[in-house]
């Protein structure tokens, strides 16, 4: 299994959807905090060059080809990694996920349920909107697109939290996680009267924070992650509230378990949720 | 209308590419027609307000293409200029720089690319297709290694004055954002049409060997046409600037493709020396139009993408079918003389 | 000699193209006012010089001297038009797109400011077009003109920058008689004003009007420089021939066979109207006429590649039908093309790829898979029959001198066993030993019973070789000689045998 | 080796383009071992055997554009196409069909693609730019569509085989992708080389008018390279299918991107009328060594874009430097014969 660079030593790979989000950037901080203080782990970040299930497979296989003894992976869809993550256990190779799972048996999973932030998401904005008095109207979501399960997943969760409300949401726009692309969609939103709009991901959230500055009614923003842009969009009052993920969590656990697991200890619980912060206005 | 008055009107019909434009402006009506009457806030003031701002930055790269194709060549690296310049100028400002500083270093280094492009298609003769794919991947690369290969933090209050300016302010009730785009379109419609630059840029798409010995400098004349590309496409990067407060890496992804179409739905040719930014703005409207009509309309992404590439085969196919057609009575005018 | 007078002065010129010395030491000298003729064969050398005097080529050594200043160095283009070289190319060489005016003007336009100054380029357009005495609107575009009228917008724009030195390589090929008489008197009025001319043409019957001084030229070599008055006719010739065209022309016997080929009023587009001959198995068909008289029209539109209106085509006694030249080939009727470089050859590909090309059908399996080894001995045996100079038979079809490239043309159509074979000027631009070894060709070709068309505007040549002429002009056969009856002025009088203009114009 | 027997060494270095080829061979061992020396694993058999693997879909995708290159045209719609491929058959295969009529129908669907494309072109006669860029719309709009804008779900069990087929399973000791890779480009190699369609294809991309003047029938054999692209695309796709066990709809992008890239560093021309498949394999394993041998040395995204584009500006201005100093010498020869 290729040679090692300190032969005691553990290889232990992160592999993200791409290098384009300082989500992941956050991630790989924490696994290198861990990796640092562990002292005899080998860690390296493979991201693959765009998001894209071959180049992640791909990423994989390099993975264990370059001798990994255990992977820390945020998977782009439930099943597309699954055959290689086969051959990857097959190897002898620990699993861990970060972010986001696959179907596929892991030592441990250390991610936001995505669901239920949506959910919480969802609730912030009604809360919000019955404090203004509004209980109907139509509420707008802007997306990354249809293919990825964790922004998927949010954007269900928003949705279950909405059934049997009178609110009406619109077909969600995707906009590929371009913020100059969201804003156009989101005003778009604004112009056909929404109460609400939901960003499911940092660009998204940008997008719809830039539009309801511009519009400056009352329109409800509720977004997703966390960047000095958003943080600067809810200090000025255009969006309500964001789902901070802890990225540097995932990846800092993700590594120390992966340790553990290697020197044989047995690994509980399966699923870690690292939980989401509501970040207001308020509590900045 | 002027239009009317018989002279300029009968010089306006006998323009080479008129009749493509006077099709796809009838097309641009039905459609928006269409949409407006699936849903009445198509017309609203505010959507149209709206989208006129969101064609602004599609016409602006449609000019550049135009440009660069009218001399017979293409731009593969516009969507990457873009990136490059929204990142770079980001960076700049996030890093206290002055905005119109930091405006002034985004283009030129965006000048750079066009420089280059010009220099490797007319001076290294590189066919353009392949110089231009090598510098897309090169500002990409820029793009991203610009903030240290991640998206800029927001450009903060310092930037505001250079955030309405590009975008959020208006002028005379338009958002300063067409006005941009209406003032470049001008210029650089004024430079293709009354200018010996303009003239040159035609002549060489036409017949370059004709033109070269006719006295027209094919390095120069050719370079001009990618450093217009480069320049409206850093523009368009500091729009997006502008209206995210941020750098994004991915900005401007395909925007190249996007002002192809838009300049050939306009009518401009993609073998060279034929078309007009006239045109390039009904290809840009008939985009944008399609892109913000769909959307109220609710249509899926597969339909937008099927319908556009079926409306950009159209546009060439009638455009190759009427000359063919006037090749035709050419020869039996040709044959009476 | 009284240097100053001279306002072109060329010594010692010598240009190499591959495989072609062009120019090999020539001189030419203009002096204001005049008007030169500049005469010689096709191929003499007479459009490189001029191209060479307008800055388009760069000579490889000798000098030049402009209007008395020594020429360092290269000319540019740019730089001889502003000392006042103006030239009108052989080939048409125009911007399709850009109208009359801006073509006109192109590479000088007139500026107010840093603004074109289109109303006054217009006005001026339409001066130097109403001075030729052409009826065209300044704001058409060139590409909807027909190429008469073309050509007179390349007069135009050269008349416009007012030359000094003014070139007009072959003005009137294209131009109709009116016409024509018409840049006659533009030409004695520039000569009025001390513009000096430089005029080349083969229409040896259009000198007397207008020319002055006469310079011959032959295989790229200065031969003479005389008035024109101390010239015969007969004299002119021989210069510019120079050979003892005996020699020349290696005729065999002819032994007539059957008819093999017809073709019966055939019809297709303006230069090809009604046209009706035979051609008989074992004899050569030369086929005359002057530059655009639509011969080359005529065998694309017979082979195929030019969609026919109307006409029957008849092989061995049977109609075949041919709408592309697939379906020629297919028949047994093949043509080697007059344009090497545009029509006749894959100049990126090899000598060996380029010659099985129309072939591939005998080469190929079934299945479609090429026998190299039977390529390479049909490769071999065409490279050894035509006596084919190359380095390998993998070298590229470009690195040819033009001599050999035209035996390339011409090779791949005779490895396979066609009925009918038509050449299209197979021996322009090329060699005398060249010439010698494409007619020895065909003379097997007629002895192995072929029928052969051979389409040439070298008078000498189709007078020498061919055993029937038929002339054409206009897109019409104006007439058919016998070897025996053929002259060159009895065929000069049926290649300028033209409709009256006037009367199809009104109908 | 077999290249030092002397008469067939001669043979190989009088082929056109074969100074390219030899340049980036050599340019692809140099690459190899400076990523050797830094990193230990890239030479271990797993690597190689992955590496391998990685390089194969680039190689595919590389065949056909080189087939439509090497005529005179282009082929933009290779991404989309392989997009199309994976959704159609994942789609398929996750309504219960058995794989291998999936396969089937999916195949046909690309073929549809592809003889669209090559009518367009040849026959209608639209720049080959325009059309395919218009059918890269139209098939990723398909491919969004085939499931209704969604991904799919796994294919599941019964899948298994075709899986293995295309992507997991081993042959010899080397993976399956390998071998089909081969196969293919031996058979695409042969037709290229060794068939009067091959020769045809040469010849319409050296001189068209030439070319039909000599019986080739332009429109058949326009189409057939076309037909091949979209075939090998297809057949990437599946790969995809096979890779994920699901259909993306996103998948492919910018392949045909990558593809042009492949094929002009193995010294394809994009001007047509030149260019090996032997070249072709170098250049695709040149861009996957890069992609490998860069993720392996930690190099970020950005740097990986900006040398992978100046690799492959560098190599065509190589090409055009060593033509035009050959054109040089070769009329120093010639003034001397
Ligand atoms: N660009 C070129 N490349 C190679 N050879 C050339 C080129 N131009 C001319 N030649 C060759 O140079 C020689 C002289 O050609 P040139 O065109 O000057 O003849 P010409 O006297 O004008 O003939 P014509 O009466 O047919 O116009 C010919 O053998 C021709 O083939
Ligand atoms: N593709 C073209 N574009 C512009 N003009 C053309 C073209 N082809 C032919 N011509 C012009 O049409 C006229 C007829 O040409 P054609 O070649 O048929 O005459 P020809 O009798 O074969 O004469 P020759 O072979 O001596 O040139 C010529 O004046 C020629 O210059
Ligand atoms: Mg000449
Ligand atoms: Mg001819």
């Amino acid at each position: 299994q290729g040679t090692k660079e300190n032969a005691s030593a553990y290889n232990i790979y992160l592999i993200t959807m791409d290098q384009m989000d300082q989500h992941w950037v956050n991630v790989d901080k924490g696994a290198q905090k861990a990796a640092e203080e562990l002292g005899n782990v080998n860690y390296k970040w493979l991201a693959p060059d765009v998001k894209d299930d071959a180049k992640q497979i791909e990423s994989i296989n390099n993975a264990v080809a370059g001798g990994a003894d255990a992977i820390l992976l945020a998977a782009n869809g439930p099943n597309a990694v699954t055959a290689a993550l086969k051959e990857a256990a097959d190897a002898g190779v620990t699993i861990v996920y970060v972010d986001s799972a696959a179907n596929f048996p892991a030592v441990q999973t250390l991610a936001t349920d995505n669901t239920a932030a949506g959910t919480t998401a969802a609730n912030v904005m009604i809360a919000a909107l019955k404090e203004n008095g509004v209980t109907s109207g139509k509420i707008g979501i802007i997306s990354v697109n249809s293919a990825t399960a964790s922004t998927v997943a949010r954007e269900a969760g928003f949705r279950k939290a909405f059934e049997g409300t009178s609110f009406n949401i619109l077909e969600t726009q995707y906009c590929n996680g371009d913020a100059a692309v969201s804003k156009d969609m989101s005003a778009n939103f604004i112009t056909q009267g929404v109460v609400g709009l939901f960003g499911a991901n940092e660009g998204s959230t940008v997008g719809v924070g830039n539009a309801i500055a511009e519009a400056g009614t009352g329109v409800i923003g509720v977004g997703f992650d966390k960047s000095d842009m958003i943080l600067s969009l809810i200090k000025n009052g255009y969006i309500l509230a964001t789902m901070a993920q802890n990225p540097d969590v995932m990846g800092y656990e993700g590594v120390k378990t992966a340790y553990r697991a290697l020197n044989g200890e047995v690994i509980s619980p399966e699923y870690v949720d690292t939980g989401v912060s509501v970040l207001t206005k308020a509590n900045l | 209308m002027v239009l009317f008055i018989e002279k300029p009107f009968k010089r306006l019909m006998r323009i080479r590419g008129i009749g493509q434009v006077l099709t796809v402006t009838a097309g641009l009506v039905v459609l928006s027609i269409i949409f407006g009457i699936m849903n009445p806030i198509f017309f609203s003031s505010r959507n149209v307000a709206n989208l006129l701002r969101q064609i602004a930055p599609i016409l602006l790269i449609g000019i550049g293409q135009s440009y660069v194709l009218i001399t017979g060549n293409i731009d593969l690296s516009i969507g990457s200029v873009v990136g490059m310049s929204t990142m770079i100028s980001a960076t700049l400002m996030t890093k206290g720089i002055n905005p119109w500083v930091s405006v002034l270093i985004t283009i030129i280094a965006c000048l750079g690319v066009g420089l280059s492009n010009g220099l490797l298609v007319s001076f290294a003769k590189l066919p353009p297709f392949i110089a231009t794919l090598g510098t897309m991947t090169i500002a990409r690369g820029i793009a991203q290694i610009a903030n240290n290969n991640y998206n800029t933090d927001s450009i903060g209050e310092a930037a505001q004055g250079l955030r309405d300016f590009f975008y959020y302010g208006k002028t005379f009730g338009l958002y300063n954002t067409i006005w941009i785009a209406l003032v470049l379109w001008a210029i650089f419609n004024f430079i293709l049409t009354r200018t010996k630059t303009g003239r040159h840029i035609y002549a060489i798409g036409s017949n370059a060997e004709a033109a070269r010995l006719s006295g027209v400098n094919l390095v120069s004349t050719t370079t001009k046409a990618y450093l217009v590309s480069a320049f409206v496409s850093c523009v368009v990067g500091l729009i997006t600037t502008a209206t995210s407060g941020m750098g994004t890496m991915d900005a401007g992804n395909s925007y190249e493709l996007y002002a192809v179409a838009a300049s050939v739905i306009g009518g401009v040719s993609t073998l060279g020396g034929q078309g007009m930014l006239f045109g390039t703005i009904i290809g840009a409207s008939i985009w944008g139009v399609l892109q913000n009509g769909l959307q109220f309309a609710g249509a899926p992404v597969a339909i937008r993408n099927i319908v556009i590439g079926i409306i950009v085969v159209i546009s060439v196919l009638l455009d190759v079918i009427v000359r063919s057609g006037r090749g035709a009575r050419k020869k039996r005018i040709e044959s009476t003389t | 000699m009284e240097d100053e007078a001279y306002i072109v002065e060329m010594e010692h010129i010598v240009k190499t193209f591959p495989g072609v010395r062009a120019l090999d030491d020539v001189q030419f000298h203009l002096k204001a006012g005049q008007v030169m003729a500049l005469l010689g064969e096709n191929g003499a050398g007479k459009s490189t010089l001029a191209k060479i005097l307008s800055g388009v080529y760069t000579r490889d050594s000798g000098t030049m001297r402009l209007f008395g200043k020594t020429i360092e160095g290269d000319l540019s283009p740019k730089q001889a038009q502003e000392m006042g070289v103006s030239i009108i190319h052989q080939e048409l060489n125009m911007c399709s797109h850009l109208t009359v005016c801006q073509n006109i003007f192109l590479g000088h336009e007139k500026t107010k400011g840093s603004l074109l100054d289109n109303r006054s380029m217009r006005k001026q357009a339409q001066e130097v077009l109403s001075s030729l005495e052409i009826d065209l609107d300044p704001d058409i575009q060139v590409g909807d003109l027909a190429v008469s009228k073309q050509q007179m917008v390349e007069i135009a724009k050269a008349l416009q920058s007012n030359a000094k030195v003014l070139i007009m390589d072959e003005p009137t090929s294209a131009l109709t008689s009116v016409e024509i008489e018409q840049l006659f008197h533009l030409i004695r009025g520039l000569q009025s004003k001390g513009v000096g001319i430089i005029y080349i043409s083969h229409r040896l019957e259009e000198l007397q009007h207008i020319v002055d001084v006469v310079t011959i030229m032959r295989d790229g070599k200065y031969i003479l420089e005389k008035p024109f008055k101390e010239l015969s006719m007969n004299q002119i010739i021989s210069n510019m021939v120079g050979r003892e065209i005996k020699e020349k022309f290696p005729r065999i016997p002819s032994h007539r066979g059957k008819k093999v080929f017809s073709v019966q009023d055939l019809c297709a587009g303006p230069l090809v109207k009604h046209i009706h001959f035979d051609v008989y198995a074992g004899e050569i068909l030369g086929v005359a006429g002057l530059m655009g008289a639509g011969r080359t029209e005529m065998t694309r539109a017979i082979f195929g590649a030019d969609p026919k209106e109307k006409g029957r085509i008849i092989l061995d006694g049977k109609e075949i039908a041919i709408s592309c030249p697939e379906d020629a080939i297919r028949h047994g009727l093949v043509l080697a093309p007059e344009d090497r470089k545009k029509d006749g050859l894959c100049v990126k590909l090899s000598v060996r790829e380029n010659i099985a090309l129309p072939n591939l059908d005998l080469l190929c399996s079934k299945a479609g898979i090429v026998n190299r080894k039977k390529e390479t001995e049909m490769v071999e045996k065409a490279i050894k029959d035509l006596k084919i100079k190359l380095s390998s038979t993998e070298a590229n079809a470009s690195s040819l001198s033009g001599g050999n490239q035209q035996k390339v043309v011409v090779g791949k159509w005779l490895a396979r066993n066609s009925k009918v074979v038509i050449f299209d000027e197979p021996t322009r631009g090329i060699d005398v030993a060249a010439k010698v070894e494409i007619y020895q060709l065909m003379n097997q070709l007629k002895e192995s019973g072929i029928a052969v068309m051979f389409i040439s505007s070298e008078m000498p040549e189709i007078l020498g070789f061919s055993d029937r002429i038929m002339v054409m002009c206009d897109g019409r056969i104006t007439g058919e000689l016998t070897r025996e009856e053929a002259t060159q002025e009895k065929i000069l009088e049926l290649a300028t045998q033209f409709e009256n203009k006037f009367e199809t114009q009104v109908g």
